[in-house]
């Protein structure tokens, strides 16, 4: 995965993405191994959202200073919490959901036009030609978001893109309607390829907008369901230098980040040379960012 | 004064752990996992368990690699950035475990049902997903005060046994955690049966001064064991972290092989040894 | 950076508190109630308040007797060994006011679903009782997964207003409470509105070393207002107890002579000088 | 109340034999405003109960070090709290109530011959006589105890003791039977009077122990309903030397346990005597007392 052309490799472009989806006011939830995520939330910390404020799921925890992103020392948050979460309110009772802009992204094995998900299992459930890991709180919290949920995957094809998903467990919009639990639904789903969002009334999958680079059919084959394509198209605003070097040279420059975009070897070199930075840290604590 | 609770690793698990348990494990994913507990299991040989966990890691796959486990209740089994745990994803595949398909709230309300002696708790969420479809145990219904609300009903989970490892504990099975408790005190009071697992053990005045003071009552643990670095290669907030190497080493051996190395030891130390000794523990030592 | 909500009490409660509203109040008993914000809802002239308290005394009794009450939520209302709350009996015992019959169990239950959003909590508790002659909103019905186990629903609650006492806070409306946290929490994070009154105001990094943290989450908090010996004649651990002898003085006089020596002041050095000043403060400090 | 020609008053003599139902294994629940329950526990952790735990309502504390009972300072027990709860454990969720041996006294206002409570109010509830402060957590908890639940009060008449109370708000045998919650049901009461506790067949309040100088009569006339009556009498076994010493010197030499006896003129005077008492003392924290 090098630089392109353009000058930024895809995990940055996705990162910048997603960072922009943050509002000034959210509590960002920060969740378990989601490097991108938690790259995405710290860079938004430093540019447009300085009120913003970490919820890490692994300690508990509302953090209120970013730090580098880190994979051994993740847990260090701890240190800094203001607040903790009583046992219970690991789940549902973090904070309410319906009145508050919390901001979480998930990211699906499967998902269709309608934004349902799938964590659960390639095949029958019964006999699943794939078991995935689960997926843990989305059948709970995504319905509830008052700002609704955000997608991302870094792997958009016809697999992930399905017409039909082969367990729902995280419901979308189904038949083309929001959940009976209150909250928005899906927003936007930031992929490899494209911006995409749910059109207003038919709650459709939408290309928003398409990544520099990338053609429109490569799009098109790559999902296995007919997108809502707008007339006038409009091309993804890449990053910005500022962006850019923030991602770089504070947020994650060990671009842990990119162990989500990687596949087999490439991805256990990687891992390789985070471990090795990270163990010969004298501080085990991941660096405080000033913005 | 209070009676001690102090027993070895041996005899907590051989005490405390029948065969076809219900078995809540503590922690999340790569942190504050038993596995030293687990380790013992295995070469116990304990045969039809069911795993309780909220989001398991190796442990879980460890278990089933062993043949200990008939079922797994978890809202996610995997190794994080790591890959996936196989041993869980083959025994699904080729059906020689069960699943119990689990939200975090599932396991949460589960355990808050079993606490207050309900068998069932209400929620909102999981209505629209294809849940009801497998477990059977769940059942969407009409809010019985009459304002239409759909419900979805969430059975208790009431555990035989939970394993849990804490970095502090005392003698008589108070038990301290720093950092997130997750769902760990929830499991010590309503478990049948709590094996505490600790890094230190402190006396009971000292659990005053330590945040959090006792989360786990000591009213409901049967057994303290002491083993440091005893959640290796999970981590102990804030004594040490995860042992990255250790989980990619797991991933590509062959479980016996793995067994062989790591398991089928005659103590701890040599476990240590085995997994890097003195430079292992300097690596994930905070 | 984030947004101060500091405002005057007197700013506070007439931005906050509409007549009608169903107000939760922190504390229990003596303890850490918002006993200054209380004398500024009388003197607003605050009307038909429904009242939600976990164990009500001194301000329940006070609420009511200034007329500003309609109805009442709490498990318990009393004066602890000093007596009977005789307003709020009176106002029983004359039909005045109306009573919502509760449990401890009703009201923490009541709060928790209006959290997860469901509109009830299931208990096996209070059945027997005749609670269900007095609450038509409470319901026997039978366990919908088929368990033969009767329940009792038990409605969710749905603050319009919750007003906390607590010791430290920040200006961004983080809550710090040394000792019991009650249904503070709870009440924090379900209320529409949440108006937090603390003893002295802290920096938001200052939370990090408290004990406990922040359990009252910013994100909920509309106002914060700064009383020093605001709880007074209640307590705030670890800064000052009750006020006995004001307890008993408040319950021997006339509450008309009450309302004017202690409640229709221009500001709060006069109340507590009409308290008993310096003396008293020393009295009460621990 | 003076001390009788026995030499004990019978708050001395109630609290001694509440302290006497504890045993060394339990926690010991400490209520809102009940001096003479904590004045028994403390005694019992004392004497025969060395293991029993405070678990004080007040802190939502766990504690495991006796303290001299206080009026003003009560709430300073959180200091040395090894255990705190989480919010919502202030109800229900303290220690499972079915599987350990919590003892809870609860004080009722009317009490019927199966043991059923009333703190609710006296007439129709719809237009009450006497409105009283409330059942509090009775409700909820009593019927879930693995060791039943304890009663007492300290004035034993017929206003007291009533064939039907107005309002159950704590449920005993009814109609004979245990409660559906799994509880062993109302164990004992310890009143002014006597020692009372429930036929294990029929359910029915019975005298286990007259106090020493009651007549039976005495008892019968204030006790509105019938009694089972032994034929074998017993006497209650008055306080011994070394019970009386520790509650007069070292667990509650203010007497506030008296407060719950005291009515009127004679509570007020005494409240006053022990408030002066207690804003004199420098160290504004109960004594610990060593065992």
């Amino acid at each position: 995965m090098k630089e392109d052309s353009k000058g930024y490799t895809i995990d940055e472009l996705m990162a910048v993405l997603m960072a922009r989806e943050v509002n000034n006011n959210d509590v960002m939830i920060v969740g378990v191994a989601t490097p991108m995520v938690w790259s995405a939330f710290t860079l938004a910390k430093l540019t447009h959202a300085p009120n913003a404020i970490f919820h890490y799921i692994m300690g508990n925890t509302f953090v209120f200073e970013p730090r580098q992103v880190s994979l051994l020392y993740h847990e260090m948050n701890t240190k800094n919490a203001y607040r903790f979460q009583d046992s219970g309110e690991c789940t549902l009772e973090s904070l309410p959901s319906d009145r508050l802009t919390t901001i979480e992204f998930f990211r699906p094995a499967q998902i269709d036009q309608y934004g349902n998900t799938n964590n659960i299992c390639i095949g029958d459930w019964n006999k699943p030609k794939i078991r995935l890991p689960g997926c843990a709180g989305i059948a709970d919290f995504s319905m509830f978001y008052s700002r609704g949920s955000f997608l991302y995957t870094p792997r958009h094809d016809k697999k992930r893109f399905v017409p039909k998903v082969d367990f729902i467990s995280g419901v979308g919009f189904k038949d083309g309607k929001r959940s009976i639990c209150g909250g928005r639904g899906p927003q936007s789903i930031i992929t490899n390829l494209a911006y995409l969002d749910f059109e207003g009334k038919s709650k459709r999958m939408r290309l928003s907008s398409l990544h520099p680079n990338v053609d429109i059919e490569k799009l098109k084959e790559s999902t296995g369901f007919e997108l809502v394509i707008p007339n006038k198209k409009k091309e993804t605003k890449p990053p910005t230098e500022k962006e850019l070097k923030l991602l770089r040279t504070k947020v994650d420059p060990l671009s842990i980040r990119k162990l989500e975009v990687l596949t087999g070897k490439e991805r256990e070199e990687l891992l390789r040379v985070i471990v090795n930075e990270e163990l010969s840290m004298k501080k085990r604590i991941p660096n405080l960012i000033s913005p | 004064m209070l009676q001690s609770k102090l027993l070895s690793l041996e005899e907590a698990i051989s005490t405390y752990i029948d065969d076809g348990d219900l078995v809540g494990i503590g922690g999340l994913s790569f942190w504050r996992k038993p596995i030293a507990a687990c380790r013992e299991i295995v070469r116990q040989g304990k045969k039809k368990l069911s795993i309780c966990t909220f989001v398991g890691g190796i442990e879980i796959d460890m278990l089933i690699a062993a043949g200990c486990v008939s079922e797994v209740r978890s809202s996610f089994v995997g190794m994080e950035v790591f890959g996936m745990a196989s041993n869980y994803r083959k025994a699904i595949q080729q059906g020689t475990i069960k699943v119990s398909e689990e939200s975090e709230a599932s396991i949460a309300l589960g355990l808050k049902a079993s606490y207050l002696k309900v068998p069932f708790m209400p929620l909102k969420g999981i209505i629209g997903t294809d849940f009801n479809k497998v477990r059977k145990d769940i059942k969407q219904f009409d809010d019985p005060l009459g304002s239409g609300t759909q419900l979805m009903a969430l059975p208790k989970i009431d555990l035989d046994v939970a394993i849990l490892h804490v970095p502090y504990a005392d003698e008589y099975g108070n038990g301290n955690i720093t950092g997130a408790v997750w769902l760990d005190s929830d499991m010590a009071k309503t478990a049948k049966k709590t094996i505490i697992i600790c890094e230190k053990i402190v006396e009971l005045e000292d659990m005053i001064h330590l945040p959090g003071k006792a989360q786990l009552p000591m009213q409901t643990t049967k057994a303290l064991v002491k083993v440091p670095f005893g959640a290796h290669p999970s981590s102990v907030y804030p004594l040490y972290t995860f042992d990255a190497l250790h989980i990619q080493n797991y991933m590509k051996m062959d479980f016996q092989d793995y067994k062989k190395d790591f398991i089928n030891l005659n103590n701890h130390a040599q476990y240590l040894d085995n997994a890097g000794g003195s430079q292992m523990i300097l690596n994930i030592l905070l």
